[in-house]
């Protein structure tokens, strides 16, 4: 399997996730710029997470004009797992393949630490190699995670299985505990959490593996199956 | 050439934990008499001469200066002569 | 100013107007004897920046070179942007700590922030990436809502820098102390990692060379800002306001990887961040360094504002610029890359063999002086020293002997001291994870960095107890060096060696030079008995307001090899029925 | 009742990174006409009744709102008369 890892200029977790596909994963994996303007040949999008364009007037703002956006929503749309980590998911959000926005933390402050999630879909191809219920510890980096969408929004993501990560405590003042989400489809997933980060024993912790070998395996049975 | 202000805020429905923290802070300075505050951005634009200009300047509040999922906007163009 | 306002050179003589830019009646005559002719305002300029404190070490050049700065493993010792140790495998280490005491005294947020991005400069144009950062604060205590509101924002000056470009912020300490109430101490350390053949030196080598100028444009602020940190704070301080910089992390970011791409390219020759008096003292100590000249056309130099004079664009510290010298008829080669990254490179000079810095604007030349008598041949004084009262008073005293009752009360009463107390507020607005390096985080007693690709890892610290050091400046600073190593050794390094950050008061006081003298005795020993040379460092002085100076606080960061990474340890217990031992005296 | 407007913007000689990010990312959407951007801030308070508001408007610029180290501010006070 080859994975895509957008590099926006003011990305900074692009090498973590690389090395997350390379070394942890054991798969396929280049970087692509945002210049570029083709996703061809790739079978799994990664927009890392980072600064993109220093986060100036709002996180993943102007990020989302960049040359490769266009090709990153086509290959959403051809239903290929998109997932945007961090600013990466800022950037889903501001080219609206997800509902919502971010606001600043409810504290004002960058938060930086292993939070618990629950996983709260497991049949995504980004979950099911979780439990349903299942507690997990990732790391959190960010001072722009405090998600907000409109009631009907959240009852309609809520009705459609959509929200993937709750948080279990107060993080950052996100909408009842969102942690990560995906579209109607269930193949674009955002998430402020950092499964890239917990991918390696010397690190202490692997829990945001099994993330990523989900990606893995839906992708070698949808393989078999339309081939 | 014209200068352009874009005033934009959160919407009234959400939450503004930036706001709620400088009345907090106001408060503590002995300003009992804030009752509300709310933060937003403030433009300002130099734009050279265009067509439209009224036209562009919402097209670039709604594609890129605005979340209009979160946030409001208004702006006011004046015509400057250049001295 | 417009240039047509500046003082010319009889009024600069007759008035005196050297001194409000820091120079001395004397040293005002030895410029004007070395250059052999009146100095206009913009030579006045290069000559009070370059002789500043902060640039030239002038009063501490004298102590600094205690200091043992060899080694077997040493490749880069003081002198360049950051010192450099052997860590084998053709791969080495390179740190730096720096003081931006004083801009954040004024303006916490970016001046903690500027202070992290001048430190990252300073590795990354070694060819180094940065893959850690440190640093060490010292404020007064916190029920004050000044003090608090500088800690907070100094905090998030560093996080917001640091976080935004992507290198993780793994270790550093704060004391809470009165005497630093009105003086804070913003100290910041860059450790990188280089493979031998990417070393970059800072030299302006070979003549009819092209000279570039790379990053953001240049801009009236921080105009003077070494002079700034090199005087006492007082009241007015709060109006110097163009001397605080607006830092651009992003900018940055760019910057750095255009950077890193750049030192592979073998047309570059030198290169060298514009920090501390930007233009000036780059483009003097490249050319000085190689026994060269640089002639630089300031109209040619990218500005942000407009009808800047050549003395603004020479003293200006604006941030996330660099000075590159690069091979003549390859200019292209170096632009494509910066390109790539959205950065213009720029054309401003060339080098010369006359061994001077000459400066042309609107065609005419606005300067004319020798590299080597800006870079190297600034006055260096041995300031008279006195032991004060204070010291012999304490030395007369009998050691103190606490009187415990009651252990735990006195336990908990220690914790509570927000010296003592966990620092995880602080820690958690730091990204101290990207990278995914990160082994050991803060909150033990050394950060440990692993070297991806190899079983080796890096261990981190920076330490200074100041109260030791003001109650006996020599032993104080030998406890500083040994503190920093045993917390490397704890880790499971052997320590490599030192940088050193020397937060001191008004050097012309006989007291604070004593301070000076003794400590650096003690903390030169301890290097030496430790072997750990001092590579790089940084002195800032005039730490003072209304007379009060700041404790002694030679502020050490330390770095250590782990050879494998199955060697690390923490400092927490690790079970119950675990065996304590003590081990010393 | 009061409703206070305040513009807080970067003195003239500071560097706007946000104002360059943004001109930029207007010219790459092609609207080329953009010769200049400023970002600032914008805050709407509401007081309660209070005595010499202009001068505690002030204050609280000086001292919390704007920082005049790096900062311009100047502001509207507009008495309401509650509904
Ligand atoms: N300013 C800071 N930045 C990052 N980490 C910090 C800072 N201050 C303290 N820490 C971390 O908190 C932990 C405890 O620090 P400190 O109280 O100085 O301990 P010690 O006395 O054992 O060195 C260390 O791991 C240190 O790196």
């Amino acid at each position: 399997m080859k994975f895509a890892v957008i590099v926006f200029p003011g990305s900074n977790c692009d090498a973590d996730m690389y090395h997350a596909i390379k070394d942890g994963l054991g798969e396929e994996v280049e970087y692509v710029f945002h210049t570029e303007t083709s996703l061809d040949g790739y079978d799994a999008v990664l927009l890392p997470g980072g600064f993109s364009h220093g986060d100036y007037l709002r996180s993943g703002a102007i990020a989302r004009f960049a040359p490769i956006m266009p090709a990153v929503i086509e290959a959403a749309n051809a239903g290929k797992p998109v997932l945007g980590v961090c600013n990466g998911f800022q950037i889903l959000l501001e080219s609206g393949l997800l509902p919502g926005a971010m606001k600043r933390n409810i504290d004002l402050k960058f938060i930086c630490r292993n939070v618990e999630l629950l996983v709260e879909n497991n049949e995504t191809v980004f979950t099911s190699s979780y439990n349903q219920g299942e507690t997990i510890l990732i790391p959190v980096a960010h001072g722009e995670g405090n998600y907000e969408c409109d009631d009907e929004t959240y009852e309609q993501m809520l009705a459609n299985k959509q929200i993937v990560f709750r948080y279990n405590e107060h993080v950052n003042g996100s909408k009842a505990q969102i942690a990560g989400i995906v579209n109607e489809r269930g193949n674009v997933l955002g998430m402020m959490p950092h499964p890239e980060r917990a991918v390696d024993s010397l690190l202490g912790n692997q829990q945001g593996l099994a993330l990523f070998t989900s990606i893995l395996s839906n992708w070698r049975e949808s393989y078999v199956t339309t081939s | 050439m014209y200068k352009v202000k874009v005033y934009v805020t959160l919407r009234e429905s959400v939450l503004d934990p930036q706001g709620v923290a400088v009345k907090d802070a106001l408060h503590t300075m002995d300003y009992e008499e804030v009752a509300d505050v709310r933060i937003g951005k403030y433009l300002e634009l130099q734009l050279e001469d265009v067509a439209n200009v009224d036209e562009r300047v919402k097209e670039m509040c709604e594609k890129l200066l605005a979340n209009t999922v979160i946030e409001d906007y208004r702006f006011d163009v004046e015509e400057v002569v250049p001295s | 100013m417009s240039l047509l306002l500046e003082p010319s050179a009889e009024a600069i003589k007759e008035k005196q107007l050297y001194k409000e830019m820091g120079l001395t009646d004397e040293e005002f005559a030895l410029a004007e004897s070395i250059v052999g002719r009146p100095l206009n305002f913009t030579e006045t300029g290069l000559f009070s920046v370059m002789w500043s404190e902060h640039c030239s070490y002038k009063n501490s050049k004298v102590l600094l070179k205690k200091f043992p700065i060899d080694g077997e493993k040493v490749l880069q010792g003081p002198g360049e942007g950051a010192g450099i140790i052997d860590i084998e495998d053709e791969q080495a280490v390179v740190f730096k700590i720096e003081s931006h005491n004083h801009p954040s005294a004024i303006e916490p947020y970016q001046g903690a922030a500027t202070g992290v991005g001048g430190i990252l400069r300073d590795v990354f144009s070694m060819g180094a990436r940065p893959i850690a950062l440190l640093n060490s604060l010292r404020f007064g205590e916190l029920q004050s809502p000044k003090v608090k509101y500088l800690f907070e924002e100094v905090v998030a000056g560093i996080a917001g820098y640091g976080n935004c470009i992507g290198v993780p912020t793994v270790g550093g300490e704060v004391q809470f102390d009165p005497c630093y109430e009105a003086n804070p101490l913003v100290n910041a350390m860059c450790v990188g990692l280089i493979d031998h053949k990417d070393i970059q030196k800072g030299q302006a080598k070979g003549i009819g060379n092209t000279v570039m100028y790379v990053g953001a444009s240049t801009g009236r602020d921080g105009i003077h800002g070494a002079t700034f940190a090199s005087e006492e704070l007082s009241d007015s301080s709060d109006e110097k306001r163009p001397a605080v910089q607006v830092g651009d992390p992003f900018m940055e970011k760019l910057l750095l990887e255009a950077c890193l791409e750049v030192v592979k390219c073998d047309a570059l020759i030198g290169i060298q961040d514009m920090g501390a008096a930007g233009l000036t003292s780059s483009s003097a100590e490249m050319a000085s360094k190689a026994g060269s000249g640089i002639e630089m056309n300031l109209d040619l130099v990218p500005q942000r504002e407009s009808g800047m004079t050549p003395y603004e664009m020479m003293l200006s510290e604006s941030q996330e610029r660099m000075l590159l010298v690069v091979e003549k008829g390859r200019e292209d080669e170096i632009k494509a890359i910066f390109e790539h990254w959205n950065l213009h490179a720029v054309e401003v000079g060339v080098v010369t063999d006359d061994s001077r810095l000459r400066l042309l604007h609107n065609g005419e030349v606005v300067a004319d002086v020798p590299v080597d008598a800006l870079a190297e041949d600034a006055p260096v004084y041995h300031k008279p020293s006195q032991v004060p009262a204070y010291f012999e008073a304490f030395q007369a005293e009998a050691p103190f002997v606490p009187d415990i009752s009651d252990a735990k009360e006195t336990l908990m009463h220690l914790l509570a001291q927000p010296t003592i107390a966990s620092k995880e507020w602080v820690y958690q607005q730091y990204d101290h994870m990207v990278q995914t390096n990160t082994v050991v985080s803060p909150g033990s007693d050394a950060a440990v960095v692993r070297i991806r690709g190899t079983k080796k890892a890096l261990a981190m610290t920076t330490d200074c107890n100041s109260r030791y050091l003001y109650l006996d400046p020599e032993v104080g600073g030998k406890i500083a060096i040994a503190e920093a190593a045993r917390n490397l050794v704890c880790s499971g390094a052997t320590p490599l060696g030192v940088t050193d950050c020397l937060n001191y008061g008004n050097p012309e006081r006989p007291e604070i030079f004593w301070q000076l003298e003794k400590s650096t005795d003690g903390l030169s020993e301890a290097c030496r008995v430790l072997n750990t040379p001092v590579i790089g460092g940084n002195v800032s002085l005039y730490n003072e307001r209304s007379g009060g100076a700041v404790y002694p606080t030679p502020v050490i960061g330390m770095v250590g090899l782990i050879e494998d990474v199955s060697y690390i340890t923490t400092q927490t217990v690790k079970e119950a029925g675990d065996i304590l031992y003590v081990i010393g005296e």
